[in-house]
Order: structure tokens, then sequence, then C-alpha cells
């Protein structure tokens, strides 16, 4: 789906979402209910630099300006994180951080923030949108990675061949919407075929912004089967006496 | 991988009173060693977790060394290496013990 | 007409005076060389005359072939392809490592054929014998237009052969990274050179004595304070050289800490025969050497050295003056120890850098490590070597000892044993047909063998039996050493032939690295005061 | 004896050095022999510790959570169960900052990132503690991101340490996502040279973040100097507030206004501020950066 079909998806025709250039997204539209959606993001599977991470934060902090307690959903189609020397030495570490921190601080001031990701999304560019917000869902050719298969052989010295058999017994390293949803990182796969509009409005009737969930539902799910208990011990440990 | 255990009987039990100590970091040419007491007064087992195969031999002289020239009596060694040399194995069991045999 | 002069009428067309432009040098050499010369590529395991080696590399094999390259180093991947395209046939030289691979491929494949590997001095001495060069093609740093050459700190090789070829009818034909009216040192007259070529980039140097302090492990440490306290201390060593390697630049770092804490500066190494090695900064400026002569420069270290005349050895300019031929010849007869390490060595000490795919060459190492006999003068640590050497009822004259000691981890790189009972480069001599096995040190010449394990004092083994069983006594847990006979062992060890780190007192816990008087290439940068300016790749700030 | 180097010494050895004497106290100690569930399929060893170090101690008298990755262990990479003890060290920053017990918290990141064995668990790991780091914050937490180790701080880790509220960094410390051996291999070598060190300290290193702002202290490569800086940041609280937001966006525009056009450290030491200056050569000292400093308003903020 592209962002436009997505936007009408979710909002009919009447919604006022536009890409740029760039690939930012920006725009609003609303749902059945009448309730009004913020739309920011990342499409045409642009890499994130500098310049787009500041773009989003910019178009999230006029948002949250606007008025308190509106919904922002996060569209995300992107390369990974922008890799050249100009992005590194100029700190695009702290653009992506700046993007996070935008994100969260607009969930705890009371906006729910939920991500949609459609297309894909790797390494760096993925933390600093989809997984920045509260809560996070994919259709279901969205393709989240950390890196392709391809290259992650030659990093870690083992033959392609060799890779994919081993991920077909493991969600943990290989690419794909079902590995990182048995992660917990996605927390939903949505029907693409059926009524985005009402998918979100599912979500955005829940508590979307509450604690992080994902490594219980990593847990539940299988894919992250000790995280969970060591972050509940580490925080009670902490706390005795 | 591939684990080795050895088991031990040393001259005496290794002085000291610390329950545990941890020396060195799995990484090339390096290994970590993790030393806990047990009830047992001259007992020294050990357990080898380790990548690199086909060295038994070199660990059972090493090791063999190990417990003859430091008395670590009353121990449970357990080694992840990442492709240590037999020196470093030797020095970092070393410094072990005497990790063990500080107050703290 | 002489031969030099029929040489340099044919190369006329392509110079204007001396100079030739550097897209002409490919055609004066076609011009200059004739089939079957004896040429020399100036280039050893530092400085390189590269764009001459790359030049003659792309010579017609119609015009130039059958040369017969005598050269110091096999170094650049050009050095080999005269051989692939046809241009070259023969090869004497000295240094391979660089190329070590492709030449034991060439070699098996018949491709090359070899005289001998030598040393850097032996091949120096064979220039004015038998292997005299027709044509050399050197590199210097600047030239006037009258052919006077500046080599700036790098030396090294290039008196040696430019007085080899100029004073024996052959031509010199020189690469300079400028042309200037005046050169700030005359290091080679300009009568001796025949033609020089301005290139684009600067000659190439390889920073091949810089260890970084970060790489110096635990076990290096513990080797290096047993150099300290079981040889240099008890033999008095003032006089030495140093290879290249960790644990020799662990013992550096170590002298002005431990050594200085055992009461020793002064009374140890004062005088080297050594490049200027990074890691010796520290001692340098704790006042622990006297002085230093250099086989060649070191990248990096050019201001540092201008800024301490006092120690180095330098010309007009202040800049070092290094030379190659001497200092071997100061290494080899002025100095009492030379310390250096190995791949391999067999059990009656013989060692070598060979391995069944690569040929490394010798270089200096050797000549080092060798007892000179024709020595004459004494010296405290000599006579004691050499009193050590004979049996208590002896006879004989009275006679010196170089120490010649050999520094190696039992186990070398992939867990590949250093001790083995046959060196792999005696499976290469018979495999390739070459009368002797490319051996870098003999046996007969090592003193000491000191491994984390502990020193072997060879000097006094009095049968190959014992020589095997000292060896074998600190051989570790190789192969070797695990076959090592116990009661023979503790014979050894109570006779001091073999020591271990607790017979010298030495706690290997004590092993540590706060004890490096620097502990990165940083702490050298501060200790020379900002004069010490490392190259790009062994930077981490 | 020399000074102990933080660079190289342990995570272990640095929370000793760092903390008080004897304070630290282990959460998921080695003895408990937690490691990775992932590392064996790919036939690799494990740590005991899966290379990271948590729990609390004292600084100063003060009670201060503490996590140290070990970078020589895969890089201290992030997997699952050391990005649990991460998020776990943070989220117990929350709580007890929430509870009004300490409001410190120190985190020694030394880590390439991801652990590609484990992506996708080290990827989520890494979400959860950028999002943990901003709650302890909001819960009135100050984290404190101490760069200086082997492995530099790269990807998920250099996206932690910009949500951190301070950032120390010696000189050896490099902070940047992707690092230059990854723009390299992507990019080629006329992008980034990861054979040329200098150059790559000159872009992520800690002097070229310092000035730049990306850092809030450049301190000597010793557990002393980074245990004083600690100390010194851990007074400057920095609660996550929206003009903070507001000072930092327009602080990271500004930065790119005015270097925006620059590939090199040393082009915005040489073009903007001292056209003669020879940035990154051995002779550049601690004086030369600290007179930069001054100069530059970008190094001098308040605005993470």
């Amino acid at each position: 789906m592209t962002h436009a079909e997505i936007a009408v998806g979710l909002f009919g025709k009447t919604h006022k979402v536009s890409v740029d250039a760039d690939g930012i997204v920006r725009g609003t539209g609303s749902l059945r209910s009448g309730r009004e959606v913020n739309i920011v993001g990342i499409a045409n599977a642009q890499p994130l630099g500098i310049e787009a991470a500041l773009a989003i934060a910019q178009e999230t902090l006029d948002i949250m300006r606007r008025g308190p307690g509106t919904a922002i959903l996060v569209l995300v189609d992107s390369g990974s994180q922008l890799m050249s020397r100009r992005e590194e030495l100029l700190g695009l570490n702290e653009a992506l951080g700046h993007l996070i921190k935008v994100l969260r601080a607009a969930a705890s001031s009371g906006h729910p923030t939920v991500g949609l990701l459609y297309g894909s999304s790797t390494g760096g560019a993925l933390i600093a949108t989809g997984l920045a917000t509260s809560w996070l869902a994919a259709l279901p050719r969205a393709q989240p990675s950390v890196m392709q298969l391809q290259a992650m052989a030659r990093v870690v010295k083992l033959s392609l061949d060799k890779l994919e058999r081993l991920a077909a017994d493991t969600p943990v390293f290989a690419p794909g919407i079902a590995n990182f949803a048995s992660m917990g990182a996605i927390h939903a796969v949505w029907d693409a075929d059926s009524d985005l509009g009402i998918q979100l409005e599912q979500v955005l009737a829940t508590r979307v912004n509450g604690d992080d969930e994902r490594a219980r539902l990593g847990a539940e799910r299988g894919g992250r089967t000790k995280a969970a208990t060591i972050i509940d011990r580490i925080v009670g440990e902490a706390q005795r006496g | 991988m591939q684990t080795l255990h050895f088991s031990y009987r040393a001259a005496s039990r290794l002085p000291g009173k610390r329950a545990q100590a941890l020396v060195g970091v799995v990484a090339s040419n390096d290994l970590e060693v993790l030393l806990q007491r047990t009830p047992k007064a001259t007992d020294c087992v050990v357990t080898v977790s380790t990548a690199v195969h086909g060295y038994d031999a070199v660990w059972k002289a090493v090791l063999a060394d190990f417990v003859e020239r430091r008395a670590p009596g009353g121990l449970r060694i357990s080694i992840n290496d990442g492709g240590a040399r037999p020196d470093v194995v030797a020095l970092r069991l070393a410094q072990g013990v005497r990790l063990m045999g500080d107050d703290a | 007409m002489s031969s030099r002069d029929a040489r340099l009428a044919r190369a006329a067309p392509f110079s204007q005076g001396k100079v030739v432009a550097a897209a002409d040098v490919t055609a004066l050499l076609e011009a200059v060389l004739t089939p079957g010369d004896r040429v020399c590529v100036e280039g050893d395991n530092q400085k390189q005359a590269d764009y001459l080696a790359r030049a003659l590399a792309r010579c017609s094999s119609e015009k130039v072939h059958d040369l017969h390259m005598v050269q110091s180093g096999i170094v650049l991947p050009e050095h080999l392809d005269v051989f692939d395209r046809g241009i070259a046939a023969r090869l004497d030289c000295s240094y391979s490592a660089p190329q070590g691979a492709r030449i034991a491929r060439m070699l098996r494949a018949r491709h090359i054929q070899l005289g001998s590997l030598h040393t850097y001095l032996e091949l120096f001495a064979r220039y004015f014998i038998d292997l005299t060069p027709d044509v050399a093609l050197i590199a210097a740093v600047s030239a006037d237009s009258n052919g006077n050459l500046y080599t700036g700190p790098n030396t090294e090789d290039t008196p040696t052969i430019v007085e080899a070829v100029a004073c024996k009818g052959g031509v010199v034909i020189a690469q300079v990274n400028e042309i200037v009216p005046q050169v700030p040192r005359v290091d080679i007259p300009g009568d001796r050179v025949h033609f020089v070529t301005r290139t684009q980039q600067p000659f190439y140097v390889e920073p091949l004595f810089t260890r970084d302090p970060a790489g110096i492990t635990e076990t290096q440490i513990l080797m290096a304070m047993l150099a300290i306290k079981g040889i240099y201390a008890p033999y008095g060593v003032r006089r030495l050289n140093h290879g290249i390697g960790f644990d020799t630049a662990a013992i550096e770092l170590l002298l002005p800490t431990y050594a200085d804490a055992l009461g020793l500066k002064g009374s140890i190494c004062t005088h080297w025969a050594l490049n200027p090695h990074p890691t010796l900064i520290p001692a340098i400026e704790a006042g622990w050497v006297k002085q230093i002569h250099c086989f060649g420069s070191e990248v990096g270290m050019e201001d540092y050295v201008a800024a301490r005349p006092q120690i180095f050895f330098t010309g007009v300019g202040g800049t070092l003056r290094s030379n190659r031929a001497l200092c071997q010849t100061a290494g080899l007869y002025a100095c009492d120890l030379f310390i250096g390490s190995t791949l391999q060595m067999d059990l009656q000490g013989n060692s070598s850098t060979v391995t069944r795919t690569r040929i490394a060459g010798f270089g200096g190492a050797p000549n080092m490590g060798s007892d000179p006999r024709g020595r004459r003068h004494f010296s405290e640590a000599w006579l004691k070597a050499g009193a050590e050497s004979r049996p208590a009822q002896s006879t004989a004259l009275p006679r010196g000892r170089k120490l010649v000691v050999q520094i190696v981890e039992s186990f070398g790189e992939s867990m590949e044993p250093t001790f083995v009972e046959r060196l792999a480069a005696v499976e290469i001599a018979e495999e390739l047909g070459l009368p002797i096995p490319p051996v870098m040190i003999y046996g007969d010449d090592v003193t000491h063998v000191i491994t984390e394990n502990g020193i072997a004092n060879l000097l006094l083994c009095r049968s190959p039996e014992e020589r095997e069983q000292a060896i074998r006594g600190v051989a570790g847990y190789t192969e070797v050493g695990r076959q090592r006979d116990r009661r023979a062992f503790q014979q050894l060890r109570e006779r001091g032939v073999v020591r271990l780190p607790e017979d010298l007192d030495i706690d290997p816990l004590d092993a540590d690295r706060t004890m490096l008087a620097a502990g990165s290439i940083r702490d050298l940068v501060r200790g020379s005061g900002g004069l010490y300016r490392p190259p790009a790749r062994f930077r981490n700030y | 004896m020399r000074r102990l180097s933080w660079f190289e010494l342990s995570a272990r050895n640095r929370i000793a050095a760092l903390l008080d004497a004897r304070s630290f106290e282990e959460f998921i100690g080695p003895e408990e022999v937690v490691t990775s569930p992932h590392l064996l399929q790919f036939d690799l060893p494990v740590a005991f510790d899966d290379g990271i170090v948590v729990g609390r101690g004292r600084l100063d008298g003060k009670l201060v959570l503490v996590a140290a990755q070990e970078g020589r262990f895969m890089g201290g990479s992030i997997g699952e169960v050391h990005g649990a003890k991460l998020v776990g060290i943070l989220r117990a920053a929350r709580a007890l900052a929430a509870a009004g017990r300490t409001q410190a918290c120190l985190l020694l990141l030394d880590t390439g990132g991801v652990r590609l064995q484990e992506a996708n668990a080290g990827e989520t790991a890494a979400a959860e503690a950028v999002r943990a780091v901003l709650d302890a914050r909001t819960a009135g937490a100050s984290v404190v991101a101490l760069l200086g180790g082997r492995a530099g701080c790269f990807g998920g880790g250099s996206l932690i340490a910009a949500c951190c509220s301070h950032i120390v960094m010696s000189e050896h410390a490099r902070l940047g996502v992707s690092g230059p051996e990854v723009i390299e291999t992507y990019k080629g070598a006329e992008e980034f040279d990861s054979q040329d060190r200098a150059l790559a300290w000159r872009t992520l290193g800690g002097m070229t973040r310092r000035l730049l702002g990306s850092a809030d202290a450049l301190v000597d490569d010793t557990a002393a100097a980074f245990r004083q800086a600690a100390i010194a940041q851990l007074q400057r609280p920095r609660p996550l507030e929206m003009a903070r937001l507001q000072a930092e966006h327009a602080r990271l525009r500004e930065r790119i206004r005015r270097f925006g056009d620059c590939r090199d450290g040393a082009e915005i030491v040489r073009r903007v501020l001292e056209p003669a200056a020879v940035y990154g050569l051995d002779n550049w000292s601690a004086q030369d950066t600290e007179r930069l400093i001054a100069k530059l308003p970008e190094s001098a903020h308040d605005a993470r």
C-alpha cells in the first residue's frame, strides 16, 4: 500500500495527508467517529537523515503546540539511517535522539502515539520512528530489519544458506514482521483488506500510552523468553533495602 | 561449541573468604574464568566451554599444572573460552585464585 | 665509448640535463637498460623507490628482458610483476615479507631463478664483489639540478647502492619528491647521480617499527620482565639491538618503570643500534639512553629525532642521518646483545620466519643475531657470555660471546606452536631445491630463549641433548614442551640453565599493563611533547 | 605506575574504579549464568554476564544505579539478555527517582550497537532502552552516559546516549550511528575511508563531539577523571521538559545552519573558527579545545 492509499483507507478521501519531496509525511484526517488524527512520518523508503528527523520532530512539536491530547499516527516507510560522513559529523545520533524524545514527550503529555509500518525500515531509522511510538502496527507487506541477511552473512562470517536455515528455526535475527512481532516490537499486524480506520479506532480506544509492554509481549509470543523476567528482577532488586 | 569437564583432588582447600570471582573477558585470545566455592574442601571441578576444538590434551595439561601449583581445593571453576592460548589460560586461572584469596 | 657513456647517450633524448619528466621515465629506462643487466631497485623494509619500480614494470619486455634483480627488498607488487612480465629473470634479495606468499608461489612455479636470500649486509657486500648492479633506481627527498640528493631521515641503503654503482661504471637514476635550487644537505653528491625525476607522490615509507602499546599483552610484559631481570641485568647489557615486535616494545616501555625500580638505570640499555622506535620515547625522555644509531627512520618520528640531536645521529639541517650498512655493521660488531622474535624454532634453537606458504627473507636479523667471530674488543657482557659457554675445566683460549636472545610465546597466532621438531624452512628448501634452508638465526648462535614459561640459557648447555631439554623446558604446553623429560628439566633448573619466573623472584601476576610507561600511542605522543606524529592508522583520538 | 586507563579497563573494573570503594552490588551477576540463549546456534561462546554489568553502588556517598557494557565481548553488542539488563536498570532508575530515593543513573556505554546474531531482540531492546531513559528522566532522574571504551558507541547505543541527560567523553571515545566501517561497506571508501583513523576520530571522536556540543564534558582517559565528571554532571539536573526540547531543536537547527556544508571536524575548526588551526594534529592540546569551546556557543548549552 502507498501512503496515499493508507490515508484514504484511514480517513476516506477527505484526508489532508501529503508527502513532500524529501519523503516527509504531514497532515491530518478524521476518523469515522469524527476523531481527529495527526499524521507525521517518512515515506518512499527514504533514508532518515538529520534534516528529515528534524522535520518530523518539528511537525510533532507543532502538533503538540496546536492542542493537547490529539492522536498522532506515525507512518513509516524508510530506508536505514542516512549513512554518510557528513551526517555523522553533524550528529545524526542527536537528531534521531531528538526525534525519539519529541515523540516520547508527545506521548507523555497525553497524545496517543501510534506507529504504522507500511514499508521498509531499517536499523537506527526504525528505532527513531516506528519503535519510538507507544504502539506499533504493521501492514502485512512491511519489511522491518536490522540488516539484510546477505550483508549479515558477510559480517557474521556464515554462508547465506546457513543463515537462512537458522532463520527458519528462530525469529531472533532475520528481517520480517512476523519476527519483529514475536519480539513484541510490533504490537499487531493489521489486515490490509479491512477498514484501516476502524483498526486504528480500536487501538485508540485502549490505553495506548501505558507502560512499555514489549518485553512482556515478546515473552508471551515466545520470541524473547528471557528479557521480561530479567527486567522485572532488576527493577525488584534495585528497590530492595 | 565443545564442553570439557575435569575434576581434580587438590592438595588443600584454597584459603580466603571470597565466595566467587570472575576474571578475564570472552574475547579473541582471552577467556573468562568464574571461580566459586563449593563445600567439598579439596575437590576442584573445572568446566570449559570453547569454540576451538581439538585442544583437549592442552587443556588437560594446563589445568593439571594449575591444580598442582595453586592447590585450588573447594572450587568450582567455569570457563568460557574465546580462543585463549595456554599462557593466558594459566594467567587468568592464577589471577582468579589470587582474587579468591583476597579478604574483601 | 664506455658502457656508461653509451647508456647515457641512448638516454639523452629523454632528459634535459639530468632532469627527466616523470612521464618519460619508462622510455628512459628502456634506453638505458640492456638485456641481462643487473638492476637494483632501491627498497627495503621501510623506504621504496616506488615510482621507479612501477616505471620499470611498465617497460616493454621486447626491449628490456632477462634482468637480474639485485635488491634488498621484494616489497611492492611491481617488484614481482617484472618477473611475471618477462622483464626480469634472476633474483638475489634479502627481505620479502610483504610479498612472502606470492614469492613462494612464484618460486614453486619456477617463475623466478633465485640466486640467494641474503642478509642486508651480505647483499651490500656482494654489490662490491660479484653482484655489482649496472643500473640503480633510487629514492630521495629532494635534488638540485646538478643531481645532488637529500635523502631526509630515510637515507638507509642509498649511499651503499650509489657507491657500488656509480664508482663501477653504472648508471644511477633517482626519483625525488621535489627539485630545489639547493638541497638542505648533500647525502649523495651529484657527480654520482645521472638522472633525477620528480614524482607527484612522495616515495613510500612503511611505518614498520611502530608498535601500539595498547596491543601489548600481559604475557609480553612478563617476558619483558624476564628479559630485563634475567638477562639485561646480570650481563650488564649496555649496547644492544632490538628486533621488531610487541615483546621488545614491552621491554622498551618497562625501562623507565620496572627496570628503574630494579636500579638498572645507567647500567643497561644506554647505546643502541636501532630505528627510532616510538616505544623508546619514554626511556629516552627519562634519561636512559645515551645514543642511538639508526638503519632508517620511522614515519612520524622525524621531528622528535631532530629535536634530540644529543641522542641521534643527525646531519646539517638537523634531520636524522640513517645508514643501513653502517648500522648493520654496528649491530654486528659493536652490540653485545640482539633480542628478537621468530615464528618457529626447532629443538636445537634454529629459527625461521618461513611457513609452508610464505617466504619472508631475512632483512638484518641474521647479522644482528649472530656471534661475530671477527670481534676482538671486549665488554663485560661479552666476556661473561663467553665464560659461561666454556666448560669449567676448559683449557681453550678465553673468548667472548655475543648474547643472541630469542623471545617468543610458545604458541603463535591461531594456536600454531612456535616450537617444532622440524622447521617448515627445511621442508621448503627441499621442495624448492635450495642448497641451504632459509634459517633466520642458527641455533649455535642463540644464547638464550625466553618464553612466558621462563628462560633457557643455552650457553650453559654442554650437549645437544641438554640444549633440547632446555628448549623443551621453556616450550610450555606445545607438543614439544609436553614431551620434556621431567627429571632432566629439574636438573637443568637446579643448574640455572632453565629459570622459571619464580626462580628470578618474578610473580607472573605482577605482569600488569599499568607497568608500561605508555599504554597507548597517545601516551607516546604526550611523552614526546607533541613531537611524535603517528601515522593516521595508529590513532584512536 | 601508569594511571588506570578507562579505555583499557574492563567493564567490571571501570565500575570498581568509578564508584566509591567496595560499594558496588551487582544484580544478576555472572554466578547466575544468565547467558544469551541465541549464540549457541552460531557456535559462539557466551559470557556469564552477556557483556554487561548492572547494579547499584555509591558515588561520592550517594546511591547510584549503574550499567557498564563490556566492549571486548562481541563488541559490547546488545543482545536479548544484555539489552534486558540495561532496560532493567533504567526502569529501576525511573522507579527509584519516582520514589525519591536517587536521581542518579550512570551508563558506561561501550558498544558497536545491536548484536547481529540476535538482531531483532537487540533492536527491540535498544528501543525499550531509549524509552526507559526518557521515562527515567521524566521521573526526575539524571542519566549520565560515560563514553571512552574500545568499541565506541554506535548504532542503538548512540541513540541511547543521545537520549541521556548528560554525556561525558574521553578523546578516545567515538559516538555515531553508523561507524566508518559500516559507511565504507555501504557507500565506499570515497565516502568514508575507515583506514584513516585520524579522520574517523575527527568525525566521531570525543574532541569533535565536545566542540559541537554533542557531549557535555571531555575528560582524560582515566577512571578518576570520569568519576569527577560524573559527580559534576549529576549536580546539573536536566528534567525533560518542553522548553528543553524546543531549545534542543533550535540548537540542532543552528548547528546545521552553521556547519551543514562541512564533512570533516577539521573543516569546522578551520573554516568557521580559526583559519590557521590544525585541528586533529598531535600538538593540538586540551587547552586548544578549551579555547575553542569558549568561542563556540554550540558547545556549552543545557539543551539535551
